[in-house]
C-alpha cells in the first residue's frame, strides 16, 4: 500500500517539476504516463470492443443460428479491417471507405440533434424560462414601478436584458453582411460586452476549481500519503 | 402530452383525496387508477404503467397486478400501498403485442379481491419521434437553402464574406515561424471524429499545411484518436502534394502523440518545449487541457491561434491566444480561406437561416407577451 | 541603464509567480488556518431542514423520518464533494436521524462504502439500525420508483447481502413516506434526475451539493423550489462544516477525540458488525477523523489566499502597464 | 473508386445517421448502427499505436538524446498490454491486481496532478492577460475580477457574490447562448455539406 501511494506521490511531484522546467523527471513521468494510457487503451479496446461487440456476438451468433446478425457483425468487422490498408503503399486509398462511413454517418447523426439541442432547445429557453414564464413579462416592469427595489428591478430586467443579449450576439456573428449595415453596427458593441462580460465571468468561475484540484492533490500527499508513511515507518 | 395529463390528473386525485380525509367521507373500496398505455417513440417493444392507490392503506395494504402478454400470463408486480405513484415499463420484446393488466387489491386479511380494475394496451412503433419533427423540418428547409444558394453561387453570383481576424493572421503566422526557423504545431482539437468541431479543423488543417509546404517550415501535427490520425495524415500528404514540396513530405508530421486528456496534454507540452514552437494552431474541439497547451505554448513564445466551439474553454483561449476564432467562426473558416462558391453558397444559407430563427424568436417573445404560446409551440418544439 | 520598476513587473517570469502561487496554497493547508465563510441561504436551508427532522424524530419516536444519501459522485471530484457528504452525514447522525445511503455509479461504491461507515464509527451507530448502505442499485431510475412503494421489494439485499426485510432500520424507512430528505451529492447532472423523479413525481425535498463549475446549472431549481438547498464547491462544503462544527460543539464540546473513543470504551463492543467497521481507533485513525472535521475550511483558507493573491497581481500587473503607458506618452 | 465510393458512402450513412435520428421504429437498428460505428473505430488503433511506434522508433534510430525515455514508453505500454491481457483472461489473478494498480497508482496520479497542474497555468494566464488595454479588456478584466472576489467573498464583500451571481445568471447566459445557437448552426451546416459532399476535405482533400 505504501509502495503504491509512493509511487502516486513521486509521479505527481515530477509532473509539477514542470511548471520549473522540462527535466528528465518530466520527461520520464510524460512517456509513462502516454505508456500507460496506451497499453491501457489496448486493453479497454481488446476487452470492450474486439470481444464483447466482435468475438462473443459472432459466438453466440453462431451458437443461436441468427445468421442476419452474423453476417452484419462479419461485414463491420470487414469495414475495420479495411483501415489497415494503409499499412501497404499501394491499397493505401481502400482506408477511406471506413473513414467515409464513419464520417457520414456521424455528420448525418448530427444535423437533427445538434437543430434540437443546440437551437431549438435555447431559442426556448430564451422566450420563456423554465417553468413556462416569459422572459419579456410586461407584469414584473408593473411590480417594479409599483413597488421600486433591487429585486424587483432584477426580476423586471433581466429577461429583457438575456434576450436583447442573445439577439446581439446572434447579429455580431453575421458572416455575409457588410460591417457598415446599421443592424450590425447596432449589435457590434454591446455584443462585444455581453461576450468579455461572459468570458471574463467564466473565467473568474472556473477559477475557484482550478484552484480545488491542486488543493485536493496536496490533501491527498499532506493528509493521506505522509500520514501513511509515518505509521508505517514508527511501527 | 399524456403523462403531463396523467400527472395532472393524480394531483386534482390526490387533492380530491386530501379533502376527502378531511370530511371523512367513504373512499372507494379497493379503489385504483390505473392507466395503461404505448410508450411513445420507441419502436414498440414495451407499454407504460401507471397506477396509483386510491384506497386507504389500513383497508388495502396491498395490491398485486397480474400482466399479460397477448394473453399469456407474464408476471405480478406486488405494489405496497403508500398512496404514491408507481410506475413500471411492460416489456413484450415484439411489436403489436397486447398487454393487459388486472389489478387485484388484497385486504387487511391479505385476501386477494377482484380483479378491481382491467386495462389493455398495444404495444406499437412509432415512425417519427414527436418531439424531433420540428428540428427536423428546419434541417430540411436548411438543406433545401443551401441547394439554392449553392446553385446561385455556381451560376458565379458574387458572395461577400466579412472579415475574420484569426484568419487573416495565419498566413502572417506561418511566415513569423519561417523567419524564425521555428516549427509550426498543428493541433486539430483533442476530440474524436464524430466531433464535427474535429471536422472543421481538419478542414483549416489543408491550407495550413499547404502555406508551411511553400513556405518550407518545419511542421508537426500531434493528434490524439487514431480515426483523426489516418484522416489528418492524408490531408497533409495531399496538401504537400498540391503545394509541389512532396519531398518535403515526412510521413512522422502527422503522429499519436497518445491516447487520453491529459496524457495527451503531457506529452504535447513536452513537445512543445523541446522543439519550440514558433507558431501553435490550437483549433477544434477542446476541454480543460485548452488552457494548458495555450499556456505552454506562449511560455515557450509561440504565436497561439486558437479556436474551438466549446463555450467553457472558450475564455481560456480569448484570455492565453492571440487570436482566438470563437465559435461559429471556427465553422465558417473553410468556406473562407478557400473561397469555394460552394462553401461560400453554405456560409449564405447559414445566415439566413439564423435570420430565420432570430425573427421566429422575435415573434414569439412578442405573442408570448399577451400569453399565447402557439407561435413558440409552432416555431420551437 | 536601470530597468523601470513597471518594466520588470509587465515582464515577470512565471516561474516566479509559479513559487508564490505555491507558497501561498500551502501555507493554510499546512498550518491548518480556517476559513469560516457566511452561511448563505441555500446552505442555512438544508441545515435547518435536517434540524426539523430532528424535531419531528423527537415528538414521533415510533415513527421517525430517515434521509436518504446518494452518492452521485466519483473519485474525480471527491477533493471537493467529500466534505460536503461528511458534514451533513455528521450532522445526520448527531441527530440520530435514520440513514439510508447508496451510490449512483459502479466506481463509486468503495466511495460510498468507506465515507458511509467512516462517519457512523465516529458516533458509534450501528449498522441495520442506525444506517444502512445499498450499494449500487441498478438501474437507478427503477431503485428511485421502487422507494414510492417498498424498496425492499426491489433492492432484496443491501450491500453487505443481509436481506432487506431483517434489517430494523429498514422495516420502519422503506418508502418515500419515511423519507424526509433527499441528498444527493454529485459532479454531474444527477441533480436534476432527482428533481425529475422524487420530487416531481414524489414530491420530496432535495438537497444538492456540487462542485463550484457546475454550481450555476442548479440555481434555477432553487429559485423554484424544486430543491430546498444547494453548496456549492468547497465553499458551501466549508459553510455546512462550520455550522456541523459548531453544533458539535455545542452538544459534545470541544474535545471531539475524547468524545469519540469514549463510544467504544463499554463492553458493548459486539454490538458492532466488524465487517463494517472495527470499533476503537488507532492514533493515525483519529487524526485523520479530527483532520477531516476542518478540510473544507481549510481548502477555503487555501482556496481563499489563491484568489487575494491572483487579484493582488492582477492589480499590479495594471499599475505597471498604467505606469509604462504614462511614462512612453511623455517620451 | 478512388473518391466517388466514399463520397457515395459518407452520402448513404449520413441519410442512415439522419434516420435513425427520427424514426424510433429503427432504435434496434441504431443500436447495430452503433456497434458498427466502435467495431470500425476499434482497428483505427492499431493505426495509432504503429505511428506511436513509428515516432519513438525514429528518435531512438536517429539516437535522438531522448531516446531512453523512448525505451520508457514502449516498456510501460507493453507491459499494461500483457498484464491486462493475461488479466483479462484470467480474473482475479495477479495480473489483474497488478493492472489496478498500475491504473490506480500511475495514471490516476498522473491524471489528476496533470489536471491540477492548471491551477497554476490560470494563475500566469490571469496575469497576462487581464490589464486594462482597450475597453473590452477592461470589461473581461472587471468581469473576472468580481466573480473571483465573489467565489471566497465574506462580511462586508457579500455583495460581490450578488454581483457573480446575476453575472451568472444575465450577461453569461446571454453570450453562452447567442454562442451555442451559433455553433449549432455552423455544425448543421457542416454536417449537411459533408453529407451532400460539398466538403471533402476528410477525404484528403484535393480533387
Amino acid at each position: 500500500m505504501l509502495f503504491w501511494y509512493t509511487v502516486a506521490v513521486l509521479l505527481s511531484l515530477a509532473i509539477f517539476s514542470f511548471l520549473w522546467k522540462d527535466n528528465p523527471l518530466y520527461k520520464f513521468a510524460e512517456h509513462l504516463f502516454v505508456g500507460t494510457m496506451v497499453g491501457y487503451t489496448i486493453v479497454m479496446v481488446f476487452s470492450q470492443i474486439i470481444m464483447r461487440k466482435i468475438v462473443d456476438p459472432i459466438t453466440l451468433a453462431v451458437h443461436n443460428h441468427q445468421y442476419l446478425n452474423l453476417i452484419s457483425l462479419i461485414i463491420a468487422t470487414l469495414i475495420g479491417l479495411l483501415y489497415l490498408s494503409r499499412f501497404s503503399q499501394k491499397a493505401q486509398w481502400v482506408s477511406r471507405y471506413p473513414i467515409s462511413i464513419t464520417v457520414g454517418f456521424w455528420s448525418g447523426y448530427a444535423i437533427v440533434t445538434s437543430f434540437k439541442t443546440n437551437i431549438l432547445t435555447q431559442v426556448r429557453g430564451t422566450v420563456v424560462d423554465d417553468m413556462g414564464a416569459p422572459l419579456l413579462n410586461g407584469e414584473l416592469l408593473g411590480d417594479f414601478i409599483k413597488s421600486p427595489s433591487w429585486s424587483s428591478l432584477d426580476l423586471a430586467v433581466s429577461g429583457p436584458l438575456l434576450v436583447f443579449g442573445v439577439i446581439v450576439v446572434l447579429i455580431y456573428f453575421f458572416f455575409s453582411i457588410k460591417n457598415e449595415n446599421p443592424m450590425v453596427r447596432f449589435a457590434n458593441k454591446p455584443a462585444l460586452l455581453y461576450l468579455m462580460l461572459g468570458f471574463g465571468a467564466s473565467f473568474g468561475y472556473t477559477f475557484m476549481g482550478r484552484i480545488s484540484l491542486f488543493i485536493g492533490r496536496m490533501n491527498f500527499i499532506f493528509n493521506e500519503w505522509w500520514p501513511l508513511l509515518k505509521q508505517t515507518i514508527g511501527g | 402530452m399524456k403523462k403531463i395529463l396523467f400527472l395532472a390528473l393524480v394531483v386534482l386525485v390526490s387533492l380530491s383525496f386530501a379533502a376527502a380525509v378531511k370530511a371523512e367521507e367513504e373512499r372507494p373500496l379497493y379503489g385504483c387508477e390505473l392507466n395503461l398505455y404505448d410508450t411513445p417513440n420507441d419502436d414498440g417493444i414495451s407499454v407504460e404503467l401507471e397506477f396509483m392507490p386510491l384506497s386507504s392503506p389500513d383497508e388495502v395494504p396491498q395490491y398485486g397486478i397480474d400482466l399479460y402478454v397477448d394473453g399469456v400470463f407474464m408476471n405480478t408486480l406486488t405494489v405496497v400501498n403508500a398512496q404514491a405513484l408507481f410506475i413500471y415499463t411492460v416489456p413484450t420484446d415484439k411489436r403489436g403485442a397486447e398487454v393487459r393488466a388486472e389489478v387485484f387489491a388484497y385486504d387487511a386479511e391479505g385476501t386477494r379481491q377482484g380483479p378491481v380494475q382491467v386495462e389493455k394496451a398495444i404495444s406499437t412503433a412509432q415512425w417519427y419521434y414527436s418531439d424531433r419533427i420540428g428540428a427536423f423540418i428546419w434541417s430540411m428547409l436548411f438543406i433545401g437553402l443551401i441547394m439554392i444558394l449553392i446553385g446561385k453561387a455556381k451560376k458565379g453570383q458574387d458572395i461577400f464574406i466579412r472579415r475574420i481576424a484569426g484568419l487573416e493572421a495565419i498566413d502572417d503566422a506561418v511566415g513569423r515561424a519561417t523567419e524564425m526557423g521555428r516549427p509550426v504545431f498543428y493541433i486539430p482539437g483533442t476530440s474524436i471524429i464524430d466531433d464535427i468541431a474535429t471536422l472543421a479543423s481538419l478542414n483549416i488543417l489543408r491550407p495550413v499545411a499547404q502555406q508551411v509546404a511553400t513556405y518550407e517550415t518545419p511542421f508537426s501535427v500531434p493528434i490524439k484518436d487514431p480515426v483523426v490520425l489516418t484522416v489528418a495524415q492524408d490531408i497533409v500528404k495531399e496538401a504537400y502534394m498540391a503545394a509541389g514540396r512532396a519531398d518535403l513530405h515526412d510521413e512522422g508530421m502527422v503522429y499519436l502523440a497518445s491516447v487520453g486528456q491529459f496524457d495527451y496534454a503531457a506529452a504535447v507540452n513536452g513537445a512543445m518545449v523541446r522543439e519550440k514552437p514558433a507558431t501553435v494552431f490550437l483549433l477544434g474541439m477542446f476541454w480543460a487541457e485548452s488552457l494548458m497547451l495555450a499556456e505552454t505554448a506562449n511560455t515557450v513564445g509561440a504565436i497561439q491561434i486558437a479556436g474551438t466551439d466549446a463555450t467553457s474553454q472558450l475564455p481560456f483561449f480569448i484570455a492565453a491566444c492571440d487570436y482566438t476564432l470563437i465559435g461559429e467562426e471556427l465553422y465558417a473558416a473553410s468556406a473562407y480561406m478557400s473561397r469555394e462558391p460552394l462553401l461560400l453558397g453554405t456560409l449564405k444559407a447559414q445566415d439566413m437561416i439564423k435570420g430565420a430563427v432570430i425573427f421566429a424568436m422575435l415573434l414569439s417573445l412578442v405573442f408570448m407577451l399577451f400569453g399565447i404560446d402557439s407561435v413558440m409551440n409552432f416555431f420551437f418544439q | 541603464m536601470k530597468t523601470p520598476w513597471y518594466e520588470k513587473i509587465a515582464s515577470v517570469d512565471k516561474k516566479i509567480l509559479y513559487v508564490i502561487m505555491f507558497v501561498v496554497v500551502m501555507i493554510p493547508l499546512l498550518a491548518k488556518w480556517t476559513y469560516n465563510p457566511d452561511v448563505m441561504d441555500e446552505v442555512q436551508d438544508i441545515y435547518d431542514e435536517v434540524e426539523e427532522i430532528y424535531a419531528y424524530n423527537l415528538a414521533n419516536p415510533d415513527a421517525p423520518m430517515g434521509i436518504l444519501f446518494s452518492f452521485d459522485y466519483g473519485p474525480s471530484t471527491s477533493a471537493e464533494l467529500d466534505p460536503m457528504m461528511m458534514s451533513v452525514l455528521r450532522h445526520a447522525f448527531l441527530r440520530k436521524i435514520p440513514v439510508v445511503t447508496w451510490v449512483a455509479f459502479v466506481d463509486s461504491i468503495d466511495l460510498g462504502k468507506r465515507i458511509t461507515n467512516f462517519i457512523a464509527k465516529e458516533y458509534g451507530a450501528v449498522y441495520g439500525e442506525d444506517f444502512v448502505f445499498m450499494g449500487y442499485p441498478y438501474p437507478m431510475t427503477a431503485a428511485v420508483v421502487a422507494f414510492g412503494s417498498d424498496v425492499r421489494k426491489f433492492l432484496v439485499k443491501d450491500f453487505y447481502g443481509n436481506v432487506s426485510t431483517d434489517l430494523p432500520l429498514l422495516n420502519k424507512i422503506y418508502n418515500y413516506k419515511s423519507i424526509g430528505l433527499i441528498v444527493t451529492v454529485s459532479g454531474t447532472s444527477m441533480p436534476r434526475f432527482w428533481v425529475t423523479y422524487a420530487n416531481t413525481l414524489y414530491g420530496k425535498k432535495i438537497a444538492t451539493g456540487t462542485t463550484a463549475v457546475s454550481a450555476a446549472d442548479f440555481y434555477p431549481f432553487l429559485q423554484t423550489k424544486q430543491m430546498i438547498g444547494m453548496m456549492g464547491g468547497l465553499r458551501g462544503a466549508a459553510e455546512y462544516e462550520k455550522l456541523v462544527y459548531e453544533l458539535e460543539t455545542e452538544l459534545i464540546g470541544t474535545d471531539t477525540e475524547m468524545y469519540m473513543q469514549s463510544v467504544y470504551k463499554q463492553n458493548t463492543v459486539q454490538k458492532w458488525d466488524t465487517k463494517v467497521f472495527t470499533p476503537g481507533y488507532t492514533e493515525e485513525e483519529l487524526r485523520e477523523h479530527i483532520s477531516t472535521r476542518m478540510t473544507a475550511r481549510t481548502g477555503m483558507a487555501s482556496q481563499a489566499a489563491a484568489h487575494f493573491f491572483v487579484i493582488f497581481l492582477i492589480i499590479l500587473a495594471n499599475l505597471g502597464y498604467f505606469f509604462k503607458r504614462r511614462a512612453e506618452n511623455k517620451r | 473508386m478512388k473518391r466517388t465510393l466514399p463520397l457515395a458512402l459518407a452520402f448513404i450513412f449520413g441519410l442512415i445517421g439522419i434516420a435513425v435520428q427520427i424514426v424510433p421504429a429503427l432504435k434496434g437498428f441504431l443500436n447495430t448502427m452503433l456497434d458498427w460505428m466502435a467495431i470500425i473505430g476499434s482497428f483505427a488503433l492499431a493505426l495509432g499505436v504503429s505511428s506511436l511506434t513509428r515516432h519513438h522508433m525514429t528518435k531512438i534510430r536517429r539516437k535522438h538524446k531522448d531516446m531512453f525515455f523512448s525505451y520508457v514508453t514502449f516498456v510501460t505500454m507493453l507491459f499494461m498490454m500483457i498484464i491486462g491481457l493475461i488479466g483479462y483472461f484470467q480474473p482475479e489473478s495477479l495480473y489483474q491486481r497488478l493492472f489496478g494498480n498500475m491504473y490506480n497508482y500511475v495514471r490516476v496520479p498522473l491524471d489528476a496532478s496533470m489536471f491540477a497542474l492548471l491551477a497554476f497555468f490560470i494563475t500566469s494566464a490571469a496575469y497576462r492577460a487581464f490589464r486594462a488595454r482597450t475597453w473590452l479588456a477592461t470589461v473581461l478584466l472587471v468581469a473576472g475580477v468580481v466573480v473571483m472576489m465573489g467565489r471566497v467573498a465574506f462580511g462586508p464583500f457579500m455583495i460581490f457574490n450578488d454581483i457573480t451571481a446575476w453575472l451568472m445568471k444575465v450577461p453569461t447566459t446571454a453570450a453562452m447562448r447567442g454562442l451555442t445557437i451559433g455553433i449549432g448552426l455552423g455544425i448543421v451546416a457542416t454536417s449537411i455539406k459533408i453529407v451532400l459532399g460539398i466538403e471533402r476535405s476528410y477525404l484528403g482533400g484535393g480533387e
